[in-house]
């Protein structure tokens, strides 16, 4: 059984993703002053989940995981997105 | 446990296992957040203006601040796992250090944001709270229950992080055998990923 | 201690010396075996107690008015009743037990891949069933809001909803760690050579099982935390006097609770396509089609929840989507049903106790799956909700289905657990008993749920006398049949005739090892074939 | 073939008979050939078993075929079930007020009933409310069924066309008396409705404040108001009389104050009365304002 696989990620790449994490919140801070109604909303999660994916890509060393494991991961977030998806058609018709 | 007992369990060291069980593990905490997450959705529109109104009376900057102290200490945590990987052990306790001070400044923050708003008497179960409208009520109500289940993830990941320091220093975790590390990061990026998500929510859509 | 000598001396892992003596011994193993049957003996001993309690509905139930216990006494036992045999004993139940036993055997491993975890998630399972009957004992009375918690009912309740939900949370807890555990040994720990397609049915719909168990407890978890919460606060997201929305409620405790009840099917169906097959001398028919209606009922289940809710006032959008998900969900386990019989095709059929368990299973699974269409119409649902008929339908189907393939499950495996036979006549005599028993019992509840008798009714008009009757008679047939069915079982597995390594002549890898397996079952490594169905 | 009690019997009951049908077919067809099965390849005949070979088109024939028949029950159980949600215009509007542990029925003009009487061949639309816990209102005579839940306007409809008495259950447990919690639905011909309507008396209405919040925190379900003994203690005559209590399970007098009263509401199983179960009244505290606790004092006076 393989131990230890794990990819070793460069003090500097860590760094830089970071940057792009603080740009991506400063975004969201901007984005969500101008009032847009529901278009803020979507930007903002939009960018959130810009910022997750970013998050779980490099600090969580989800690049280097198996193809498994992303398929894994994606299907989580479906399914939560349908769940949603599915009570709201109960709550927009009602 | 015994000597063969011990040597039961120890043959099967695996990482990847241990691995795909911390993720799966992760998976449950974020459908645990996920079922909190469809409850706001739902009063959020249903509340439209009053969830609008109430978000206004937390603070951004505190807000952002612990955003930012956030994201910097799943770098460092994601740091010191490369430390480790290199086998610098120095390193590696330094930037463990550095996320706990992070996580601790986070809680500190929290304290005095919420400490702010008990100080109002605005806290669950307060008179204050059963006067406000039906929309200002769910919020606060919503606003302490996530972020207080969010700290008490900071903490669990907190005691993860401070069991991986002594290992660390006692050189049980080094680069041979680091998975517990590992796993005490994923879980700490995890705390990162629910507050990526609150953060916007609870403090900026308004 | 040197390993060496264990390796090749062969020792039962029923007589295996560890470190602890007597119970002890049992408290602290980490063997997926003695886990498994820690778990039998405690959630059949759940079961004894939610019999009695279900026993005593019936006798109140014999007569309009006050025969036995007065109405609050009755709301409360048919609430421990619910949360006993749900959280306590299906949703463990064949997945916890012979999951835990068979599963790494099954897949060529020596243990489950977290074997301390394991054994913590019995520890808290125990703990969760503790508070689970504390919450009967404490100062407020037994709760009485029924298993679903339906708020703000349970939310204003003075008795002591709050340990029976923490109780639910803690039982939920151990059912994850129980399903992230067989996700990883599924993943990581089969033999070497076993892929996937190469694994029998019965890991197959476990796995099935510990992805509903990992992804849809967590949400019923924070359910619950947010109902304690506003127990002690007075929060109001539910109740709707503060602000809160009921129907909420309803929606995350069934998106928990619909995909749990194919918690308890989906293991129940993988052990009724390991038992025909066997007892066929056939392989299964359809393999791939098998494992796959698995996981499609796993991910559709999912999906399907409102149909508890036609009448709650749901959009009208929402009624038809739900019904038509809930059809389509009926499908795979159609094909399956389709399986298993085209399995005993051309077969050579051996009519053992094992197999007729699996043959009434079945008939008792078309009766419960087929009143769920009558369910999921919303047409009739109409009719029917929150009528004896729904409690017809899910007895049918746990206690006629899960039930019944529990049974089966204990007949086919208890030589390969205990090393020993139970006496095939008794075993037949009483599965006729629990058969007329139980279609005796249920099956008028499906005649006066249609002409109206609501469920969680204490006291009811009389013109449903004569089926409730008839009904509570069913239940004390069926008592005397599982009374000797486990008499049966229990002097089988203590003094009955020593069994061969393989009575069935079945073909999985189980029955290569010895009658009772030796401590890391596969004392060489397996050697793994194409064809799961092919180890003789 | 179908009674006429209401619009909705048939397409239920057509729905419920064709579902039934083809799960009854499935049932015979099934068994019967598991029995065939078992006689026809049983080990005693001593033949070999035989394996067959995995055949696509079968397979995907009986994926085909389910699929098709449920979509078809789909549909006639949704078809059946659309009427229910279209109201005619004109209908006749009566509120079904449920509470613990009865039906109310509140037609145009403020009167009150608590049986629902209707015209034949008329419709009427039942607008559904509940005053504290969900509660169902179930016809199963006409096929109806819908929760009343509380805050949230919830209704259904039906014509009856037939005379007679119907039963009303509540379907959702509601608690201690769930059971009892039942009424009827009375059609008669529109001249003897005419009469009925006519004679039935307009509600009186009692504005006090104190009895206000009694009825909104659904007081009233367990302590009457007029001497009555229902779960609790009646309220009337309540305050200032002696009460015996049990508290830590020693048996005391008590003088029934404005101080007992808060700790009652507040802190209910501290003090019991004796001759009352324990922990079937909750605490109050948060739920109802001290400023509310005070207009029930005031109201309770005034109930010698
Ligand atoms: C093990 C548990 C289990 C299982 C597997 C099921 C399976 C199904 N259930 Fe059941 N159900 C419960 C346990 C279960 N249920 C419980 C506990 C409740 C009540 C909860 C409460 O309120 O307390 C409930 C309630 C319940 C309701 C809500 C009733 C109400 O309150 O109004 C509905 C409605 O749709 C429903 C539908 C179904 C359907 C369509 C299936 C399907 O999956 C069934 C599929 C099986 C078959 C279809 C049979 C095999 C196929 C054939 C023989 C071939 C012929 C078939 C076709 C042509 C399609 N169930
Ligand atoms: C696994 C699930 C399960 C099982 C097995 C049972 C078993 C039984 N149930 Fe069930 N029941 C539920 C799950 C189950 N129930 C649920 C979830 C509810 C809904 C609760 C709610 O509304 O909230 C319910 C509700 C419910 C009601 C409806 C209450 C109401 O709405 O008013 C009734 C009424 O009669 C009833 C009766 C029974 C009876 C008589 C049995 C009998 O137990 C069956 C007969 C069995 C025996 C008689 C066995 C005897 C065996 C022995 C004595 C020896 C055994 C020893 C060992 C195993 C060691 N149950
Ligand atoms: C579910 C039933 C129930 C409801 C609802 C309920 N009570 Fe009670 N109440 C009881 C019972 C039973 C007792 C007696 C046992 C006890 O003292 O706890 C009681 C006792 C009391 C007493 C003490 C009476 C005495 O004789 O000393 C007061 C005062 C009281 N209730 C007030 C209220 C008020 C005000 C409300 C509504 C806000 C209310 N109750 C709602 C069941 C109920
Ligand atoms: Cu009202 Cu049940
Ligand atoms: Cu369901």
């Amino acid at each position: 059984m393989a131990n230890n696989t794990t990819h070793t990620i460069e003090y500097k790449t860590l760094s830089i993703v970071l940057l792009v994490l603080m740009f991506l919140t400063f975004v969201t801070i901007e984005i969500t002053s101008f009032h847009l109604g529901a278009l803020t909303v979507t930007a903002a999660l939009l960018i959130a989940g810009v910022k997750a994916t970013i998050v779980m890509y490099h600090f969580m060393h989800l690049k280097y995981e198996s193809l498994l494991l992303r398929i894994l991961v994606a299907m989580v977030f479906v399914l939560f997105i349908l769940i949603v998806v599915i009570t709201f058609i109960d709550y927009a018709f009602r | 446990m015994s000597e063969h007992n011990a040597i039961h369990v120890e043959e099967h060291r695996d990482d990847e296992a241990s691995k795909l069980g911390m993720w799966l593990f992760i998976f449950t905490e974020l459908l645990l957040f996920g079922g909190l997450f469809l409850v706001y959705s739902i009063f959020r529109m249903q509340y439209h203006t009053a969830f609008h109104e109430s978000s206004l009376e937390l603070s951004v900057t505190i807000g952002a601040i612990n955003t930012i102290v956030l994201l910097f200490s799943s770098m460092t945590v994601a740091m010191s796992l490369t430390a480790i990987q290199k086998n610098d052990q120095k390193r590696a306790l330094i930037f463990i250090g550095i996320t706990l001070f992070c996580a601790a400044v986070f809680l500190v923050n929290k304290y005095f944001e919420w400490g702010g708003k008990i100080h109002h008497g605005l806290y669950p179960g307060s008179e204050l709270m059963a006067l406000l409208d039906r929309g200002h009520h769910l919020y606060f109500s919503l606003y302490f229950f996530m972020t207080g289940l969010h700290a008490l993830h900071i903490i669990i990941g907190m005691i993860l992080l401070i069991v991986c320091l002594f290992k660390v220093k006692s050189k049980n975790l080094n680069n041979k055998d680091y998975v517990l590390l590992e796993n005490g990061a994923l879980y700490w990026h995890l705390v990162d990923l629910i507050w990526i998500f609150l953060f916007p929510l609870m403090y900026l859509l308004s | 201690m040197s390993n060496s000598t264990e390796k090749i001396e062969y020792v039962s892992y029923l007589d295996h010396k560890g470190k602890y003596k007597g119970l002890m011994a049992w408290i602290m193993a980490t063997d997926h075996k003695k886990i498994g049957l820690l778990y039998m003996y405690s959630i059949m001993t759940f079961f004894f107690i939610g019999v009695i309690l279900g026993l005593m509905m019936k006798v109140e139930l014999l007569a309009p008015g006050e025969t036995i216990m007065k109405a609050q006494t009755y709301n409360g036992v048919f609430t421990l009743h619910g949360i006993l045999m749900i959280f306590m004993v299906v949703i463990p139940g064949l997945s916890a037990t012979f999951g835990n036993f068979f599963l790494p055997i099954l897949i060529g491993a020596k243990d489950v891949s977290f074997p301390k975890l394991n054994r913590f998630s019995w520890w808290i399972f125990i703990v969760g069933s503790i508070m689970a009957v504390a919450s009967q004992l404490l100062k407020d009375g037994p709760p009485d809001s029924g298993w679903t918690f339906y708020a703000p009912y349970s939310t204003t309740t003075g008795t002591n909803v709050i340990m029976a939900t923490a109780a639910a949370f803690v039982l939920g807890f151990s059912s994850i760690l129980t399903g992230l555990n067989f996700i990883v040994t599924v993943h990581q720990m089969r033999a070497p050579g076993m892929r996937f397609f190469n694994m029998p049915l019965f890991p197959w719909s476990l796995y099935a099982t510990a992805w509903i168990q990992l992804l849809a407890t967590p949400v019923i978890g924070i359910t619950l935390l947010m109902l304690i919460a506003e127990r002690l606060f007075n929060i109001g997201f539910f109740d709707p006097n503060l602000g809160g929305d009921p129907l909420l409620f309803q929606h995350l405790f069934w998106i928990y609770s619909h995909p749990a009840v194919y918690v308890m099917m989906l293991p129940a169906m993988g052990v009724i396509t390991e038992i025909i097959p066997t007892f066929c001398q056939r392989q299964i028919y359809g393999y791939k089609a098998v494992a796959i209606s698995s996981l499609a009922i796993a991910g559709v289940g999912f999906l399907v929840w409102g149909h508890h809710m036609y009448t709650s006032g749901m959009s009208d959008e929402a009624r038809w989507f739900f019904s038509l998900l809930t059809f389509i969900v009926a499908v795979p386990s159609a094909i399956k049903v389709f399986n298993w019989i085209t399995t005993m095709y051309k077969g050579s059929i051996d009519v053992k106790p094992p197999f007729l368990y699996a043959l009434t299973f079945i008939f008792l699974f078309i009766i419960g799956g087929t009143t769920g269409l009558l369910l999921g119409a919303v047409a009739t649902n109409v009719q029917v909700h929150d009528t004896a008929f729904v409690v017809a339908h899910f007895h049918y189907i746990i206690f006629g289905g899960m039930g019944f393939a529990f049974f089966a499950a204990i007949h086919y495996w208890l030589p390969k657990m205990y090393g020993r036979m139970y006496n095939f006549k008794i075993a037949n005599i009483a599965l006729v008993i629990n058969f007329i028993g139980f279609n005796l019992l249920y099956f008028p509840q499906f005649i006066i749920g249609i002409q109206g008798m609501p469920r969680r009714y204490f006291d009811y008009p009389a013109q449903f006398q004569p089926a409730q009757v008839l009904s509570s008679i069913g239940g004390f047939i069926l008592v005397i049949g599982l009374i000797l069915m486990v008499y049966n079982l229990v002097k089988g597995a203590r003094s009955g005739e020593i069994a061969p390594e393989n009575p069935w002549n079945g073909s999985t890898l189980e029955w290569t090892l010895p009658a009772t397996p030796s401590l890391e079952n596969f004392d060489e490594e397996p050697i793994i074939k194409e064809n799961p169905y092919d180890y003789k | 073939m179908f009674s006429n009690a209401s619009n909705f019997v048939q397409g239920v009951d057509s729905a419920f008979l064709i579902i039934t049908a083809i799960s009854v077919f499935f049932l015979v067809a099934l068994t019967g050939l598991m029995i065939y099965f078992v006689v026809k390849y049983n080990k005693k005949k001593a033949i070999p078993a035989v394996q067959i070979k995995d055949n696509s088109l079968l397979e995907i024939t009986w994926i085909a075929i389910p699929m098709i028949l449920v979509l078809y029950m789909f549909y006639i159980g949704w078809e059946g079930f659309i009427p229910m949600r279209q109201v005619p215009k004109d209908a006749m509007e009566v509120t079904a007020i449920g509470s613990m542990w009865k039906f109310e029925f509140e037609y145009a003009g403020n009167k009150q009933s608590d049986t629902l009487v209707v015209p034949i061949d008329k419709a009427v639309k039942v607008n559904l409310a509940s005053k504290d816990v969900l509660h169902g209102f179930s016809v199963p005579g006409f096929r109806i069924k819908e929760d009343m839940v509380p805050q949230k306007k919830n209704y259904t409809w039906f014509i009856a066309g037939e005379l007679g008495d119907y039963d009303i259950y509540c379907t959702v447990y509601c608690g201690l008396n769930h059971s009892y919690m039942m009424s009827v639905i009375r059609v008669v011909s529109q001249a003897d409705y005419d009469k009925w309507i006519k004679a039935l008396p307009v509600k009186k209405v009692d504005n006090n404040l104190g009895l206000k919040v009694l009825e909104k925190n659904g007081c009233i379900a367990c302590h009457s108001l007029d001497g009555s003994k229902l779960v609790g203690p009646s309220f009337k005559g309540l305050h200032g009389s002696t009460s015996e209590v049990t508290i830590n399970g020693v048996n005391t007098k008590i003088t029934v104050d404005s101080a007992y009263l808060e700790s009652s509401i507040y802190d209910p199983n501290k003090e019991i009365v004796v001759g009352y179960p324990q922990g079937v009244m909750k605490s109050y505290k948060g739920i109802i304002q001290k400023k509310d606790v005070e207009l029930i004092n005031e109201y309770l006076k005034t109930l010698k």
